[in-house]
């Protein structure tokens, strides 16, 4: 018997938009309402990687692209025909209690908060600072408390590379270790390093852990998905970074620094044999659900400019060693 | 048995257990139907009557054992000393410690033989040091008349012994404890006549300072250690005074025929 | 026997005459012993209750609000020319018009009503459409394709207010906490409060929490949780129907049967420690077995209920060894005495005696796979799944779905505050279950205690 | 024809295979004025058992077996326009999913049956869309004989298998019949197969760790290969990171794993055993009724919801204890989550395991040892401790083995009260985290699902796995050593 | 009792187990030791001797009981009906069914009065219907002279018997199930002499038919109700032979001193 339905697995990141869009497939649609699965971006893939066939999914969602030992991995279970698709743009944002002080941060305020050492003088020491005040006379006199993204998150590595790697190298660190004998890699490896003492808490878990911490602990600040973000404008206060108030429209501009892509991932072999998919696929990145004013982007998707080349590659079913 | 002692030593001593109007209820069964009993101090006071009569359960409640059997009511006034042992007041630990029980079926503990004796004397504090106590646990033992049989294992567990070691074995941690009143439910059930003597000496040896109950079903074995006979017939207390008297002269004669194995 | 020589002298006697009134030093030590052990008893009793009250309460204070949900009355105009251009009422082509085309409608129909009212805004009639649920156009599309007769008509609905105005009702949202939120101004509070005075909107038990499925992330009020509850209910079907006699025959065997050798203790062992293996391993393992190797499908409740079955097993096994182990060995005795063989000495008597552990531990088991997550998580049961009820018990057991804990856990995770409540509330639907899924093995235990 | 009604064809020769046995020992038995060797019920089992047996067994086998031969059969068609490195397995799949298609075509009768064989390979892959079956590639013309073979072979194997299915079960059932004569030792057959059945039900649990141990073993290896073992076993540090150079030491969490979890215990065990002991020896039989399925709610309670209330309420209030500025002035605690507190509330939901496996074994200590030693004056605390819980004691080791093992597996609370810091500290008040909670993070991540990384969650898994067993190996010495057997 | 009769009974009758050098280990105690016996069919054999002298466990050998105690080794050779009852081939059930037996502690189920009596003959299909067994367990009670004491209990649970009674409950579940051979021990060890009485008639009664094997203490039963009488002492057959041999004319000085009352 077929699988009459299409099967989505994948990051949970991307999973309220893949959710917002299957739900008006199935009101839309004569095919049933896609399955949605979350379990993460690696587990998705892995799972998308199992092989070609109604007992593996037809879609990963990933909020990172696929890397190069994955399309192997999926190579050698015979998936080689792979779509990709980015359907937007996910925003960063540094936000704190709301009954808390106000902060505009710079990359360089958080390196020099959180980074593990930081160069004095050629000589590397631990991090002293414990106030805000201390790293930037600007910003309130708060103790640092941060909740940042665990390692097992990809916005932990656009947090490395575009804030901590950004900041040390803004606030000359980075040259300077590097002046102090330190190769390149080893000091951006010290860049990113950030401390263990207390001060920066990593969590594994989703946006509503960081909330909650929060919550617990209102001298925190959390990083924070922009759509997490405008849905809880009354419980946090967001933060400018580098003067930039984040929105979907400054991040779409690319004047708000911090964000990353969203993709998804087709099994072109799937297309066609499983009712729907194709649909599916073509209405996730059409104007009226993607674009600026669809409903993706009302919860807080950045919508991506190139939407439209998307578009095509989708209709012509594009793989990606084709492009 | 020396009638004459028997007589003289019964009117010596002053009552140690007044019972008035006891019944037992189990749910609907009426096992004790007003039982009025004076149970003297310093004498074997045997109970006789066919099995299923309330024996055992009369016997429960002179140290409120009865309390642990869900469903049992015990009614009436039963006093030790004086005191009212159903009085709220009275601690029923106390009570216990004072009027010591030897069960009907043997219900030794999974312990070692040694531990089974020495629970006792642990407990209510009796040894100051190990030598103590193990001199309490040997003296037990040879007055349970099973410390021959089992004085090399001691460290085996008391549920591995044969039927009427574990019940020598359940009167030996009885007395270790050496309470002032002993009640002991067909104690002999299962032992061999030797055995069978050998307790019957510590119940005599037992008398001479304390008060002992024994429920048997041997009416020889109540002549020869008893001084007072009460014999029960379907919850009642059909006849009790001297056991001379009772068994060669019954009033009742209820209990003339039991004596006689003519009822059961 | 005794002769008369031992009357002859009364030896002194034992003084001690220990008052059964009057506790002595010791006794007093032992009671007041005794007196704290219980004490300690009813403290970890009372203790234990205190947590499980605190828990309720948290659950109750959090949860109950999601069994309320506000609803706006509407009177929408069913536009033929917008609906239904030709007019000939061809269901393909009125089912042509999707949701989007609905908005203008539910537009119209709003300003009409604001100003039936009587009332003053000064919003944007587009703007007004955020007061509602994104479902309220879908609800109508689905009346609508049902009835096409309906076209042309202004028919009443009674449609979801959005997840803001909701809250607001609540009281989870202010007027303050609206300052920098883009969804809702504080003008439509006005109107709200406004339309709540003419009855328009108006909060009522929400049935469709108990009864409905899951909605996207942007529709916190249109959620529910019965298609969930149903893929815990099969779940739970498999997990009842494959472990209670799984595990307890596999504890007869190694109570009863076993012949003590290292196959035995191998088996014993690879029990308990299954009991330590993290519930999330169960998930890689029913992923490997069940779906890549099996073949069955994903997200299938057959799948989970298998997975969980795994994973109560040896919570059933240790109880009902336990159980086993406590039933005193004369009543074995007694059995094979009169010529019973050893399987029906313990199918007639060892196991009823066992049944109240073999009950707890189904209990135990039960209330532990009813509550499971991550193993879900592997085979695809956490997520967007439980959208539709399934056709049919086959389907019920092959479908895709979720469980009421993976539906928790998502929406605890959603962005939505309104989704935080729900997942209180799906919290308390689960306890229900739990109680009434475990009632009857609560009674039955009580039944089968007893003393010996 | 399907497996369905096989079987139900099966279990219904089964149940005249039981009543002809039955009534034909009977009959026997009065007619040879003999005595049944067992009640005519287990010959009535008898027959049904040979009758449904075999025939079960035999189907399970061929279900199995007929697609790895036809497999067998079919791949020389394929084989010769194969590519080079191709994978048969895939290519198979892709055959299988056709052939199944196809019948289902002809069943949906979209196909006329007769020219089911005829279909060109170019219209294949539209019409198995249409039938929604997924191909993995266009339909090659050696794939689609291939399907067609399959087809054919599976026609012929399925009515091969309905026969012998069907044929066993009647001559299984002739068979029990015939056997069932006074004489025959009814009831030990039926035992011996009911016996099979529990020791199958017991090597489940072997299959199981089997399973899990299939399921883990391959990426495990895979991990080692990418990462030093020592590095993993003896390492210090736990810090992933997505540039490479993780240094993914497993001891800090197994340090927390173990932190953790005692904590928890030394919540539960006396709180349960408390708990317990109450409910079976001084409450009233009205307030245990209630009171343990109460405690009973505790099990039930989500994790989540655990997690939840280590994070907002009982972190915050030791905090306000042990903090910095807290009501002790101690200034231990740096932050809400930490060993204690996922500790104490993992602690809270292992109560009910502890208190209510214990009570059901504490009741089921004999009444008469409890008469023992209150008989001796024992007060009833005393009684407890020493006669009753020793005897006990193996049903109590046995739930709070469970309980520790619960505490081992639990994610849910760790990752939400004990954060996720993976630091060896001796601190109670320190964050940590557990193997649990990395493995779920690690499989659940961003990370390249072929990284070691990812595959640490694998290596994490078996360790604990071995970890627990050869904690069980000693834990089932110490009962062994410790029991004590009433009666 | 008929010394004549006994002796004659005795002779006439073939052997129904032969036991040859039985061996029994309890882990380290060594129980029994090389124990030769021949048991005669329609008789009764009394087994006696001091307690803890292994007649329980020689008692258990003889239907297997002693399989189901961990740690407990039998060896040599027991044969009943020439077939020897250790071989693989044997099934124990059958054989128990064969070899019936009540156990020195009365151990009812935990079912009630007529679930306990009925269930032998239900497993053993003795009944054809519910009247059938109806009339099976009352007739058994009645053996086991305990029918008129529960008839109007019968659904009352076992375990709620006085200690008698159980007993007498166990006799009565034993005789239900017809076995040819009923191994008895210490039956009458809680009851009155009336209730003693009834069931030497029950035993006096079975010998007609089949062999019963009684373990007691009291040698005046045991001259009662035996024809053959084997004395035990310290895990050793000490002396085997005609009731009435044993007690008046014993062969050897141990068996003298036991009945004579000097060892124990
Ligand atoms: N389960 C056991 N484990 C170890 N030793 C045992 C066990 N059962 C009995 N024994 C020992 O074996 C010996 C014989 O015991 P048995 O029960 O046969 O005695 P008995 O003759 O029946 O005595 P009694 O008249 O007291 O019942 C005794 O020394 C006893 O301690
Ligand atoms: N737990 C109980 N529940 C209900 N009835 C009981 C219980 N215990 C005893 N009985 C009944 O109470 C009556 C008296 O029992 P008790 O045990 O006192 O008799 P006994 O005189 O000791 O007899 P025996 O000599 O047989 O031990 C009996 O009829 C018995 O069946
Ligand atoms: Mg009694
Ligand atoms: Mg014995
Ligand atoms: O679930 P994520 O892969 O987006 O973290």
């Amino acid at each position: 018997q077929g699988r009459d339905n299409v099967q989505v697995a994948g990051s949970s990141t991307v999973l309220p938009y893949a959710s917002i869009v299957a739900e008006a497939f199935g009101e839309n649609f004569d095919f049933p309402t896609p399955v949605v699965e979350s379990g993460g971006s690696s587990a998705g893939l892995a799972r998308f990687c199992e092989g070609v066939g109604e007992n593996t999914i037809d879609i990963a969602n990933a909020s990172r692209a696929i890397r190069e030992g994955e399309i192997e991995a999926c190579a050698a279970n015979g998936v080689n025909e792979i779509i990709e698709v980015r359907i937007g743009y996910d925003g960063i944002v540094f936000a704190s209690d709301i009954d808390g002080e106000t902060f505009a941060f710079t990359p360089a305020d958080w390196y020099q908060a959180l980074a593990a050492e930081l160069p004095v003088d050629g000589e590397m020491v631990a991090n002293p600072n414990t106030s805000w005040a201390e790293v930037n006379a600007d910003l309130p006199d708060q103790e640092i408390l941060a909740f940042i993204p665990g390692t097992k998150h990809g916005t932990r590595e656009v947090f490395e590379e575009k804030v901590l790697l950004a900041g040390c190298e803004e606030t000359g660190a980075m040259q300077a270790m590097m002046d102090a004998g330190m190769d390149e890699d080893a000091a951006e490896e010290a860049c990113i390093d950030t401390r263990t003492d207390g001060v920066s808490v990593d969590i594994d878990g989703d946006y509503t852990e960081t909330l909650a911490r929060i919550e617990a602990n209102p001298n925190g600040i959390g990083v924070f998905g922009l759509s997490f973000y405008e849905n809880n404008t009354d419980s946090l206060q967001v933060a400018t970074m580098s003067g930039v108030e984040p929105s979907t429209e400054t991040i779409a501009s690319g004047d708000y620094p911090v964000s990353r892509p969203l993709y998804f991932y087709i099994k072109k072999a799937h297309l066609g044999v499983i009712p729907g998919l194709q649909e599916f696929a073509e209405f996730f990145v059409a104007d009226e659900i993607a674009g600026p004013d669809g409903p993706l982007s009302a919860y807080g998707l950045v919508a991506d400019p190139e939407l439209a080349a998307t578009q095509e590659a989708v209709a012509n079913g594009t793989t990606m060693d084709a492009m | 048995m020396n009638d004459m002692r028997t007589m003289d030593n019964a009117v010596n001593h002053d009552t140690k257990i007044t019972a008035r109007d006891v019944h037992v209820h189990y749910g609907t069964t009426h096992a004790i139907k007003g039982v009025d009993v004076d149970i003297a101090d310093r004498t074997v006071t045997a109970f006789i009557g066919p099995s299923g009569c309330g024996k055992s359960t009369f016997l429960r409640c002179l140290n409120r054992m009865n309390d642990t059997i869900p469903g049992a009511l015990v009614t009436g006034e039963i006093k030790i000393d004086e005191a009212d042992i159903y009085d709220p007041r009275v601690d029923p630990v106390q009570l216990r410690a004072k009027v010591g029980m030897v069960f009907q079926k043997p219900n030794p503990f999974p312990k070692s033989i040694y531990d089974n004796v020495a629970y006792g004397p642990k407990i209510h504090g009796m040894a100051r040091n190990k030598a103590d106590l193990d001199e309490i646990v040997e003296k037990a033992l040879r007055r349970g008349a099973i410390w021959d049989e089992v004085k090399d294992r001691l460290h085996a567990p008391g549920t591995g012994l044969s039927g009427g070691q574990q019940q020598r074995l359940c009167i030996a941690r009885a007395v270790a404890t050496e309470p002032e009143i002993l009640l002991m439910d067909e104690p002999c059930s299962a032992l061999d006549p030797i055995a069978t003597a050998q307790v019957e000496e510590l119940i005599d040896e037992l008398k001479q300072n304390f008060s002992v109950v024994i429920v048997t079903h041997s009416m020889q074995q109540a002549a020869r250690v008893s001084q007072r006979t009460a014999f029960f017939h379907l919850g009642h207390l059909v006849e009790f005074g001297e056991t001379g008297k009772i068994f060669t002269n019954p009033e009742d004669s209820r209990t003339e025929s039991y004596i006689s194995g003519r009822i059961g | 026997m005794t002769d008369i020589t031992d009357s002859a002298a009364q030896p002194e006697r034992r003084e001690t005459g220990r008052s059964i009134l009057e506790a002595d030093a010791r006794t007093k030590k032992r009671n007041r012993a005794e007196t704290r052990f219980k004490a300690y008893g009813i403290a970890a009793l009372g203790v234990g209750g205190l947590f499980l009250i605190a828990l309720l309460w948290a659950i109750l204070s959090n949860g109950l609000t999601a069994f309320t949900q506000t609803y706006v009355q509407l009177d929408v105009p069913l536009i033929e020319e917008k609906l239904d251009k030709d007019g000939d009422r061809d269901p393909a082509k009125i089912a042509k018009v999707s949701t989007f085309g609905y908005n203008p409608l539910i537009e119209q129909a709003l300003v009409e009503l604001v100003e039936r009212e009587g009332l003053e805004t000064e919003l944007e009639p587009k703007a007004l459409t955020k007061m509602l649920s994104g479902a309220a156009a879908a609800d109508i599309r689905d009346r609508v394709l049902a009835n096409p007769e309906l076209i042309g008509q202004t028919v009443s609905f009674e449609v979801l207010a959005s997840s803001r105005v909701d809250g607001y009702l609540k009281g989870r949202v202010s007027r303050e906490s609206l300052a920098r939120d883009k969804n809702l101004d504080a003008e439509h509070l006005d109107l709200i409060d406004a339309l709540q005075q003419t009855g328009a909107v108006e909060k009522r038990f929400n049935w469709a929490f108990i009864t409905g499925a899951d909605a996207s992330d942007s529709r916190p009020e249109q959620a529910g949780i019965g298609v969930a509850m149903l893929g815990s209910l099969f779940m739970m079907l498999v997990v009842l129907v494959l472990s209670l006699p799984i595990g307890v025959a596999a504890s007869i065997y190694l109570e009863e049967f076993a012949p003590q050798n290292r196959l035995t203790d191998l088996i014993e062992v690879n029990i308990s420690n299954l009991a330590a293996v993290p519930s999330i391993v169960f998930g890689i393992l029913g992923l490997a077995v069940f779906i890549q190797f099996m073949h069955l499908p994903q997200s299938a409740p057959l799948v989970g209920g298998l997975v969980l079955t795994l994973m109560t097993l040896p919570t059933i096994i240790i109880s009902t060894r336990a159980a086993l182990k406590a039933v005193p060995p004369s009543i074995r005795d007694a059995a094979l005495g009169v010529g019973a063989s050893k399987m029906q000495s313990v199918m007639h008597h060892v196991l009823p005696l066992a049944m109240p552990g073999i009950l707890t531990g189904t209990i135990l088991g039960l209330a532990q796979a009813l509550g499971e997550t991550a193993p879900l998580l592997l085979i695809g049961m956490v997520g967007y799944i439980a959208t539709n009820y399934p056709d049919g018990v086959a389907e019920g057991f092959l479908a895709p779905n979720s469980a009421m804990p993976a539906q928790i856990y998502e929406w605890a995770k959603r962005a939505d505050p309104a989704f935080y409540e729900r997942a209180w509330g799906g919290i308390i639907v689960l306890l229900v279950f739990l109680l009434a899924m475990n009632l009857l093995a609560i009674l039955l235990r009580r039944r089968f205690e007893r003393r010996w | 024809m399907p497996t369905l009604p096989i079987v139900l064809i099966v279990l219904a020769i089964a149940v005249a295979a039981y009543l002809l046995a039955r009534s034909r020992a009977q009959r026997a038995a009065a007619r040879e004025g003999r005595r049944l060797h067992s009640l005519p019920n287990y010959y009535g089992w008898t027959g049904a058992l040979y009758a449904a047996g075999p025939a079960l067994l035999l189907l399970a086998v061929w279900l199995v077996a007929q697609p790895v031969a036809t497999r067998m059969a079919v791949w020389p068609v394929l084989e010769a326009e194969a590519a080079p490195n191709a994978q048969p397995a895939l290519l198979m799949a892709d055959v299988q999913r056709l052939a199944a298609g196809i019948d289902a075509a002809v069943a949906s009768g979209r196909v006329p049956a007769a020219e089911a064989g005829d279909i060109p390979a170019e219209e294949l892959r539209e019409l198995m869309a249409g039938q929604g079956v997924a191909l993995g590639s266009d339909v090659t013309p050696a794939t689609r004989q291939a399907a067609l073979r399959w087809r054919g072979l599976s026609a012929g194997g399925d009515l091969a298998r309905t026969l012998a299915v069907i044929g066993l079960a009647l001559v299984g059932a002739a068979f029990g019949v015939s056997r069932a004569k006074p004489d025959f030792r009814a009831r030990n057959a039926v035992e011996t197969a009911m016996r099979g059945t529990l020791i199958g039900a017991a090597l489940l649990a072997i299959l199981t760790t089997v399973g899990i141990v299939l399921a883990l073993i391959f990426n495990t290896i895979e991990f080692f290969r990418l990462y030093p073992a020592a590095e993993f076993f003896f390492g210090s540090t736990w810090s992933p990171s997505f540039g490479g150079g993780s240094e993914l030491g497993i001891l800090p969490l197994l340090w927390g794993t173990l932190y953790i979890s005692i904590i928890a215990l030394l919540v539960a065990v006396p709180i349960g055993l408390f708990a317990a002991i109450y409910l079976a020896e001084y409450a009233h039989k009205n307030v245990r009724s209630w009171a343990k399925p109460m405690l009973e709610m505790l099990a039930g309670i989500p994790t989540i919801v655990y997690g939840l209330f280590a994070l907002l309420t009982v972190g915050p209030l030791l905090v306000d204890l042990f903090g910095r500025n807290g009501a002790l002035g101690v200034n231990w605690m740096q932050g809400g989550t930490a060993v204690m507190t996922a500790g104490l509330v993992m602690g809270i939901m292992l109560i009910p395991f502890v208190s209510s496996l214990s009570d059901d074994i504490i009741n089921a200590v004999p009444q008469s040892l409890r008469d023992g030693s209150l008989g001796l004056g024992a007060t009833r605390s005393e009684t407890v401790r020493q006669v009753v819980l020793p005897a006990a004691l193996p049903g109590i080791v046995g739930a709070v083995l469970l309980a520790a093992s619960r505490a081992i597996g639990e994610t849910m609370i760790v990752v939400l009260g004990a954060g996720a810091a993976a630091r060896l500290s001796m601190n109670p008040f320190d964050a940590m985290t557990t193997v649990t909670a990395k493995i779920v993070s690690q499989l659940t991540g961003d990370a390249d699902f072929s990284s070691p990384e990812a595959l640490v969650a694998f290596a994490l898994g078996m360790t604990l796995f071995v970890i627990t067993l050869a904690l069980n190996v000693v834990a089932l010495w110490i009962v062994r050593r410790y029991r004590e057997q009433y009666e």
